[in-house]
């Protein structure tokens, strides 16, 4: 079971990168919400696995490490509150700047514009 | 027996979630694949309530149920979007 | 447009229904559930009422019953015909769409005839015209039109509209 | 007297939420009001504090009653306790040079304002590693709320980046925590200190990873390289009482590093005893370097400014890769010095640019200003500071450092960079000089918008430190090294904090 | 207070006199501003006789312990000469100010800046304490900075005090760091103490290390080559500033630091070479410029460079007597120079040129003035009866006296003559080529006598050279033996300072010296003729040139390196983890540890399937945004049936209510990004992303991997201890967060709330494109509100809101909370803004979100603040059980009040987001733009 | 556990799980958007129904008391799946998704869209009733 875990949380992890790694402020949305999921799944890791043992009193007779879970809860919490924000922000982005971009500038149009500089440049 | 019974079912969720999954990538249009996720959402039901029988508990009820209340508030949001782009204009 | 005075239950059937669903979610029929669920049952209503609009009161509750019955009875049965068609050969299958004219008249009302077709025998309700007169309705094995138009009609419409008093 | 401790996070927060509620979020008087009150009791309150734990030592706040490891503890030492009294004094000098106007540019300053020092106080008071986590968050989504005031294109663009890279910064922050907790099954600092020393050695592995991973959530906050990009653009586009602030966020980076690095894997930690160092040695210097380009590069004197902090946390990674107390308490002088000083030029900066019209802040020829002598002496002042001139507070820092370096190994390392960082930045900042003051055509414009008072006394209030911080530089070294003492002294900042049997 | 402190601070206090007096009549500044220093000279004058009678005067007082920084000051024979020079000229500079400057000139800001030099100076000349020392150091670079940029408005002043300043402060910085390294190899900083150590630190591995950052302090200072170049472009400062900085004060601050260090640093072949070396080269190159600049300051700086190569020259020789020698010059250096500059300002002043081609036949128009300058000059020259000859004697006899270069020993008096025979040049050109020479040429002014007090420091200056010319002993002995002492720090070898010393090989110097500057100053024409040839190359052009190009040079590359993109910067950021997880864990021997693995079933490695399928999905169809979107759903939706699977209920809850928001946030936001984007990446960057991203996710795998196989003790054991009895709760994750990590919680919802206000503020402004059709450019559909979706919405409503509640309620004790409800209920009004739209709900609801958000967060905080009262610390909880009659056994807690607050700020946020972006779109929506 | 209860809870299990299966089967299977509609909307509600109530039987005999909680998760998948069916047929025909050939009364599709009347061939008749 661990190793299945540990290649799910890895695979989320390598998805997650590599959307942040994009270009276009939707999929580097996209890879920080699974960058989160692998993160909140890492860090409840870190209490190790375990089945039938939920942290409720009288409801099992063994029980997990109820410390992660919190920590994952507020991690979660928090991981919300920042795609939220950086959802907007990427809205606001568009707004602005004309473009998902990432960098606030359409390759291509930059592509176009250098190719014009380029003929009108003295410096 | 329940234990057997809890084993078929078990796999034929397993089956089932392959289908959808296989209808979900496969499409070909948007709404086959927001089908495929909302079937999909009944079965994570179904996983948990099996789950609970199986371990013989029942704190997952409430997860059970939160599935069934959010996953259609995620289908119609889904849906509204294809229809209107704008899901809260 | 409503409610200038004030109601102890301004949703009564709901008041009703979050009573039964608050023992429900517990399991429990301990005292102090009940009086919990009926301060929800009050208080809750009160919070939404304003979100609602005004809704047919239902005038023949005995007929609700036996409708709800009804239909769940066909949903079973329908079930398993949709289960063989489903898994038998698709060829043989002709599905089709057809306009259901529609009597009925309130939203509600509608709304629950066209999700009583959804769920019963191969049919599912795929649209309903903007003047709420007709209901596009998908067959999955589609033999006669006429048939099925009539079918939901009498089936199902009939004592919708019976239920609702309209 | 009993809940001091916990003060400077509570009161901005409670100040902030009430912000929100009716009687005294419809007034903009009302807010200012409020704002500047509460950051001045907190400075006093703070001040106190600072009093209150050179007298009795550190004061420990035990969350809820659970006392550490299991509940959560706030810890005011000689180290936290200074960086708060910085903070809610840099607070409020920027608070007074917003209430000039600059509140208005944008919905809910005021409670993000202090939101975002309910945030930094409580990174610096948090004894608790998750805590931290937490706080950080709250620093950085104020901080991301406040870089957007007023709008902008800048603005937008330069929040882009910055979020999202503290997002990913934020992810590898629960990463290495979950190793930490992973490995060593707590989360207290002091607790982690403890247990650190006890690890089994395939675990020693897993907890450096942790670790290290630790280390590039704080080298990106404290603009450590090669993490240090987003800074530039980020500070030099956010509204200036914002940057100002914004001064103190790359120093919660550099003391949340002395905190974990020489508390839990410091001289104690056994196989992983200082080993740090060798990442950071490099790290820091090459940080202090591309600032140093920076500060020649920056077209601008809000870039110049961004480019400074850059070398300043630079210069502050020297001092934990030194991670002597000697350097550690040069650090803790220079982060109260360049906190000011970069804070001022920020400041100074945003005046600069309304006094000349379209050339803003750009180091080009333009018209005069309207107040040259009382700008350009502050600017003379705060650029003599940051460049670590005598008389002013930036050479006593400076010295601090260099004098840490011990072997001439280290020295040869560190002093040609620190050094020619220093001649970089006069430089530039002589040519800066030149441009802002001088090559303007000597038509005297009065018909520009002069300085707002309280711009001025922000400004001057900055400055201040400058002077103070010489005149008052013994009792200050002598602070400074007592902190850095008990930051490396497990048996004042480690066990105290433990219950006694464990 | 111990009178020495008031020597430097008189001047201190002095700078700010001629702020205050500026606004009366420019005598009246004049006179307040030299009060202060004249009182600090009759101080001087007043402890002088001790230090004549080696009574050294100190004063110190604690100041940065740690630093080994005091307040330290020392006035032996070195200082005492420095003082009356720095005084002495100071004030004369004072006078000749007052009528040199125009009435445009801000004569209050001048003395002001002058008063801060002297102030910085006379700190160099007292300090005891080196680190003390430096920082006057550094002062005297930027007081001389703001001195010689004081005509700012003109390019060549600004240049030049630029150029000054980063010579000047590079030199400083190097001085610093001599001085760091000198104080750790004798643990202090005092001069006392360091003047008693120079055996040890000679002795020292550090020494060449010291002695070479120190000579560059010394050297830039002093304008010694190669560094000599910025004081030329340092004269473009109104001349009183180039008569004091350049005669008697600021240049002479690195040869005052050789004297002063020469005890502990000097007597080494090091020092020798290096000191005697470079100050030849200057004394040469100096002469030999002086001459063909025509210029008259231009000829006096590079003179100026020339004897300042002069005085290193002596210092640098290895006998005591030369060091005797070069103090002597000092103080005649100072006061013909002194004397010319003012001289050459008279001139500049009344003539309105200082161009020596225009200049011609001066003598006419200003005996006067001229007889004073031909004097200095000749001075300067080394003619007999004035003070320059008899230094320069001195000088002569000790090239004689050395060994320094062994064998080539001879090649240091020959190449000493030949430096004297230009610098007779230069002064007879200086003397006939301006009172002289014909009739002036083109001046921009009638030339005339200059003012009766302008001439008075000039007089007084002049006077000063023949006096110690002719009477050596009498004037200077005295102060000359106290500053050797100081100097050599033992004993002083006889000298005689009588002006006939008979016939000897100096003598025979001087006279080559004379008739071979006569020789070449006639022949001076073929000698400009060839020096044509050589093009002179302009230091301060190349000097901007070279900032210039750095600027340039390091812009370039700083773009490069930050080029604003994002994409890089995350890469370096995840690229700088991947090594820093991978390099530890090359050590790690196996990721597998002890700790039994669980068992797994086909339902778990289905999950898996789904997971990673999703995972693959959302990364691979990224460009179309839907389908995205629909798979990470599924990734969602199968991490929230893990945290089920693996005990965590309260997570699953968690993460599948957040889940929904989240994915109705992403849509809305795909409503206004383009909703497919078209494909971009080059394959190189992809193959680097792949590769990065691979590595980071196997990096990240293994460690997960290697922390789940080891067993862990923690301490968790104490709350399920302590949940119960301690917290009042049965579900022990959710008193962890109302109550054992509380604070977290609370700093949790602040983070919610503050990102509620962010996006609000983001919102606030927004101006969005809305688009009226999707991607394949389809109309949107006319169904706003589908009518059923709108009935069964309201119904389910309060079944929602009931849920809400219920699992608000067992929060405590069962799976569940204020969080989670909070979601619930948001999701129910989610639901009912899809439903029904924003203008639907605008009527029906009118909660203030931004309220909820805040009284959400107070109520979290002062419910822990409510502890305070019972004398407990913030966040402790309470609870207690309660029996009646018909409900039975409750309990009652303090947490569900906290969470209530978290419950409050939940809906708050959430509904501040999405309500405010609902409406925001409804307002624009008529508007219908199309895509750009 | 009783042999009679448990014998009649696997049943009802098993139950459902076929029925999930065949709402499955039918996802993948059928051709046509519309046609696969119908078997997730009735089959898959069906089977879960059948989870749900051997889930009710099962904890309620295991905890000794009646536990019908489930069936307030039965009675929202009954409301909501139809809508929820109702939603995406209603995108599909947005998306003027092509049925099937053979599909009869495909000339419905466009006013269906529109969101009119049907074509008046097959408004005749009557049928609407004053
Ligand atoms: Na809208
Ligand atoms: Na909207």
């Amino acid at each position: 079971m661990e190793g299945i875990y540990a290649f799910c949380v890895g695979m989320l992890t390598a998805c997650g990168i590599f959307l942040t790694l994009r270009g276009r402020t939707f999929s580097v949305v996209l890879g920080l919400t699974m960058l989160s999921y692998a993160v909140n799944l890492f860090l409840f890791a870190s209490g190790r696995l375990a089945i039938n043992s939920a942290v409720i009193l009288g409801e099992s007779e063994i029980y997990a490490d109820p410390l992660p879970q919190a920590l994952v809860l507020t991690a979660i919490v928090i991981g919300f509150a920042m795609t939220a924000f950086v959802v907007i922000l990427a809205m606001r982005a568009r707004a602005d700047l004309g473009n998902d971009h990432v960098d606030g500038k359409d390759p291509d149009e930059v592509a176009a514009s250098m190719t014009l500089n380029k003929k009108g440049e003295i410096n | 027996m329940l234990d057997i019974a809890i084993q078929i079912v078990g796999l034929i969720l397993c089956v089932s979630l392959i289908l959808t999954l296989y209808r979900l990538l496969v499409g070909p249009k948007l709404p086959d694949r927001i089908l495929a996720l909302d079937t999909m959402f009944i079965h994570g039901i179904a996983l948990i309530l099996l789950y609970g029988i199986a371990i013989e508990n029942a704190i997952y009820f409430e997860a059970a149920l939160l599935i069934a209340m959010l996953g259609f508030v995620s289908t119609s949001a889904l849906c509204k979007y294809l229809l209107r782009g704008d899901i809260i204009e | 447009m409503k409610q200038s005075s004030f109601r102890l239950f301004p949703m009564p059937f709901h008041s009703m229904l979050l009573f039964v669903i608050w023992l429900l979610l517990n399991n429990s029929l301990s005292a102090g559930h009940i009086l919990l669920a009926s301060i929800l049952a009050i208080i809750i209503p009160w919070g939404v009422s304003s979100m609602t609009t005004e809704r047919p009161r239902i005038k023949k509750p005995m007929l609700a019953i036996s409708y709800v019955f009804l239909v769940l009875r066909d949903v079973i049965s329908a079930n398993f015909s949709v289960a063989l068609l489903v898994v038998g050969p698709l060829k043989k299958l002709s599905p089709g769409f057809v306009a259901v004219p529609l009597d009925i008249e309130t939203e509600l009302g509608i709304t629950l005839l066209a999700s009583t077709v959804s769920l019963t025998p191969g049919t599912v309700s795929a649209e309903i015209s903007e003047d709420q007169k007709w209901l596009y309705v998908h067959a999955l094995h589609l033999e006669n039109p006429e048939e099925l138009i009539e079918e939901v009609k009498s089936r199902y419409e009939a004592p919708l509209k019976e239920i609702f008093g309209c | 007297m009993q809940h001091w401790t916990i003060l400077p996070i509570l009161l901005p927060l409670l100040v902030a939420s009430a912000m929100l509620l009716p009687p005294l979020s419809s007034r903009i008087q009302w807010l200012r009001i409020a704002s500047i009150s509460t950051l001045v009791i907190l400075t006093i309150l703070s001040a106190l504090q600072v009093a209150t734990v050179i007298t009795e030592g550190t004061q420990l706040y035990i969350l809820g009653g659970w006392s550490p490891p299991f509940g959560i503890v706030l810890v005011a030492d000689k180290v936290s306790a200074l960086l708060v009294l910085l903070t809610s004094f840099l607070a409020l000098c920027c608070m007074i040079y917003a209430c000039a106007d600059h509140d208005k540019g944008g919905e809910f300053f005021h409670p993000l304002f202090l939101f975002q020092i309910m945030g930094i106080n409580g990174a610096f008071l948090t004894g608790d590693l998750f805590n931290l986590f937490v706080f950080f968050e709250v620093l950085l989504i104020a901080s991301y709320a406040l870089l957007v005031h007023s709008g902008g294109k800048n603005k937008t663009q330069a929040a882009v980046h910055y979020v999202v890279i503290n997002l990913l910064g934020s992810s590898l922050f629960l990463f290495g925590l979950g190793i930490l907790y992973g490995t060593l099954g707590t989360l207290n600092i002091a607790d982690m200190a403890v247990k650190i020393s006890q690890l089994p050695e395939s675990e020693t592995i897993l907890a450096k990873i942790g670790a290290l991973l630790l280390l590039i959530v704080f080298g990106l906050k404290s603009a450590m390289l090669p993490l240090q990009f987003w800074l530039s653009r980020t500070y030099s586009s956010a509204s200036a009482p914002v940057a100002a602030l914004f001064a103190i966020m790359t120093k919660v980076g550099i003391y949340s590093i002395f905190r974990v690095f020489t508390v839990i894997f410091g001289d104690d930690a056994g196989e992983l005893a200082n080993f740090s160092a060798d990442w950071l040695w490099p790290l820091a210097i090459l940080t202090i370097s591309i600032g140093s380009l920076g500060v020649l590069a920056s077209p601008t004197l809000k870039l110049l400014t961004s480019n400074l902090v850059v070398v300043s946390a630079g210069t502050l990674l020297v001092a934990a890769a030194l991670h002597s107390e000697l350097a550690i308490a040069g650090a803790l002088y220079y982060i109260v010095h360049s906190t000011l000083v970069t804070a001022g030029l920020f400041l100074l900066a945003d005046v600069i640019a309304k006094q000349r019209g379209q050339a803003e802040d750009r180091l080009v020829n333009s018209r005069a200003l309207s107040q040259p002598k009382l700008i350009g002496f502050g600017f003379a002042i705060l650029a003599l500071t940051i460049i670590g001139m005598p008389p002013f507070s930036g050479f006593i820092g400076k010295v601090m450092v260099l004098n840490s370096a011990e072997s001439m190994a280290t020295r040869l390392w560190i002093w040609p960079v620190i050094l020619m960082s220093s001649l970089i930045t006069l430089v530039a900042f002589s040519r800066a000089t030149s441009k802002l003051f001088w090559k303007s055509p000597n038509t005297k414009n009065t018909t520009l918008e002069k300085a707002h008072p309280y711009e001025v006394t922000a400004i001057v209030l900055l400055i201040l430190g400058a002077p103070l911080l010489v005149l008052f530089g013994g009792p200050m070294t002598e602070y400074v090294i007592q902190a850095a003492a008990d930051l490396h002294n497990m048996d004042v900042s480690v066990y105290p904090l433990l219950p006694e049997e464990s | 207070m111990n009178t020495l402190l008031w020597l430097p601070l008189l001047p201190l206090l002095g700078s700010l006199v001629p702020l205050l007096t500026a606004r009366y009549h420019r005598n009246v500044c004049t006179l307040f501003t030299a009060i202060l220093p004249f009182i600090a000279l009759l101080l001087v004058a007043q402890m002088t006789p001790d230090v004549l009678n080696g009574e050294n005067h100190y004063a110190a007082a604690q100041w940065i312990p740690l630093l080994n920084l005091n307040i330290a000051f020392r006035l032996d024979g070195l200082s005492l000469l420095f003082s009356i020079l720095i005084l002495g000229i100071g004030l004369l500079v004072i006078l000749y100010a007052r009528y040199y400057l125009s009435p445009n000139d801000s004569i209050g800001k001048f003395y002001s800046f002058l008063m801060l030099f002297m102030f910085s100076m006379l700190g160099v000349a007292l300090s005891d304490n080196l680190l003390q020392m430096w920082m006057f150091w550094e002062l005297t670079s930027i007081s001389s900075f703001l001195l010689i940029s004081f005509w700012g408005h003109k390019s060549e002043a600004r240049k030049g005090a630029r150029m000054a300043l980063t010579i000047t402060g590079a030199g400083g910085l190097c001085l610093l760091a001599g001085i760091i390294i000198l104080g750790n190899v004798v643990d202090s900083y005092s001069l006392q103490v360091i003047l008693e150590s120079g055996e040890i630190i000679r002795a020292h591995s550090a020494y060449p290390v010291i002695l070479v950052l120190f000579l560059l302090g010394a050297f830039t200072k002093s304008a010694q080559f190669p560094f000599h170049f910025w004081l030329p472009h340092a004269m473009a400062a109104p001349t009183p500033v180039s008569a004091y900085l350049h005669s008697a004060t600021m240049v002479k601050a690195g040869i005052f630091l050789m004297a002063r260090m020469h005890p502990v640093l000097a007597d080494t072949e090091l020092w020798f070479l290096i000191v005697s070396l470079t100050g030849l080269t200057t004394l040469l190159l100096g002469a030999y410029i002086a001459l063909f600049k025509h210029d008259l300051k231009g000829l006096l700086a590079y003179s100026t460079i020339s004897h300042l190569g002069l005085i290193t020259l002596l210092l640098g020789l290895d006998t005591r007597l030369s060091t005797v020698a070069a103090l002597f010059h000092i103080i005649n250096h100072a006061t013909f120079k002194a004397s010319l500059f003012m001289a050459a300002g008279i001139i500049d002043h009344e003539t309105g040129s200082r161009d020596m081609r225009q200049l011609n036949g001066l003598w006419k128009y200003m005996p006067h003035t001229a007889t004073l300058a031909m004097v200095a000059a000749s001075s300067m020259a080394g003619v007999p009866l004035l003070n320059g000859f008899l230094s320069k004697e001195m000088f002569f006899t000790e090239t004689l006296h050395q060994a320094a270069l062994g064998s080539l020993s001879w090649m240091i008096p020959v190449l000493a003559t030949v430096g004297a025979v230009f610098a007779v040049a230069y002064s007879m050109r200086f003397i006939h080529d301006v009172f002289f020479n014909g009739e002036p040429i083109n001046l921009p002014k009638t030339p005339h006598e200059a003012p009766r007090y302008m001439r008075v420091p000039v007089e007084i200056l002049v006077a000063l050279c023949l006096l110690v010319g002719i009477f050596p002993g009498f004037i200077i002995g005295d102060l000359l033996y106290a500053a050797s002492l100081a100097a050599i720090n033992g004993p002083v070898p006889e000298y005689s300072l009588s002006i006939w010393h008979g016939f000897n090989y100096p003598l025979l110097m001087s006279f080559v010296a004379t008739a071979g500057g006569l020789v070449i100053y006639y022949f001076r024409q073929h000698l400009f003729a060839f020096q044509a040839n050589f093009s002179e190359p302009d230091a301060k052009l190349i000097f901007d040139k070279i900032v210039k190009n750095i600027i340039k040079r390091s812009t370039t590359l700083f773009n490069l390196l930050e080029n604003g993109s994002l994409q890089r910067y995350n890469y370096l950021l995840i690229s700088l983890a991947a090594i820093m997880m991978a390099a530890p864990l090359m050590d790690l021997s196996t990721t597998l540890g002890v700790r039994p693995e669980l068992p797994y079933n086909i339902v778990d490695v289905t999950a898996a399937v789904l997971l990673v399928i999703g995972a693959l999905t959302t990364a691979i169809c990224h460009r179309r945004r839907m389908l995205a979107l629909i798979s990470l759903s599924i990734v969602g939706f199968v991490v929230s049936l893990a945290f089920a699977r693996f005990s965590a209920p309260d997570l699953a809850l968690t993460q599948l209510s957040v889940e929904v928001v989240t994915a109705v946030l992403l849509m809305l936001s795909l409503f206004f990004l383009p909703q497919r984007a078209q494909k971009q990446s080059n394959p190189r960057r992809l193959i680097r992303d792949l590769g990065i991203s691979a590595v980071v996710g196997g990096l990240i795998g293994t460690i997960c991997y290697a922390l789940l196989t080891r067993p862990l003790s923690s301490i968790s054991d104490f709350f399920i201890a302590n949940s119960k009895t301690g917290g009042g709760g049965t579900n022990v994750v959710n008193v962890i967060l109302v109550d054992f990590r509380g604070f977290d919680t609370l700093g949790e919802i602040t983070v919610l709330g503050i990102a509620a206000l962010g996006i609000y503020k983001l919102i606030a402004r927004m101006k969005l494109f809305m688009p009226s059709s999707d991607y394949k450019g389809r109309p949107w559909s006319n169904d706003g509100h589908p009518m059923m979706l709108a009935v069964l919405s309201q119904s389910l409503l309060p079944i929602a809101l009931l849920v809400s509640a219920y699992i608000f309620f067992r929060g405590h004790n069962m799976p569940g909370g204020g969080f989670i409800a909070g979601l619930i209920t948001s999701v129910a009004i989610i639901q009912q803004y899809i439903a029904h739209g924003v203008d639907w709900m605008k009527h029906r609801v009118k909660v203030d979100y931004q309220i909820l958000i805040g009284s959400g967060i107070a109520i979290a905080a002062l419910t822990g603040v409510g502890s305070w009262a019972f004398d407990k610390p913030f966040l402790t909880s309470w609870f207690d059980y309660f029996y009646w009659p018909v409900v039975g056994k409750f309990e009652l807690a303090s947490a569900m009040i906290f969470d209530l607050g978290v419950y409050l700020t939940v809906i708050g946020a959430t509904m501040l987001i999405l309500a405010n972006l609902g409406k925001l779109t409804t307002s624009e929506r008529p508007i219908q733009k199309e895509e750009v | 556990m009783n042999f009679y209860v448990e014998a009649i809870a696997s049943a009802i299990l098993v139950f459902g799980g076929v029925f999930l299966l065949v709402g499955s089967i039918g996802l993948a299977r059928l051709p046509d958007v519309y046609m696969r509609l119908h078997a997730p909307t009735k089959a898959t509600t069906l089977g879960i129904a059948g989870v749900l109530i051997a889930s009710c039987i099962i904890q309620s005999y295991r905890q000794e008391s009646l536990s019908i909680s489930e069936l307030l998760i039965t009675l929202f998948l009954i409301i909501t799946a139809p809508i929820a069916a109702n939603m995406i047929a209603k995108a599909a025909l947005h998306h003027e998704i092509d049925p099937i050939e053979r599909t009869k009364g495909q000339e419905l599709i466009a006013t269906a869209k529109e969101r009119t009347s049907p074509p008046a061939p097959e408004t005749e008749a009557g049928k609407e009733t004053p």
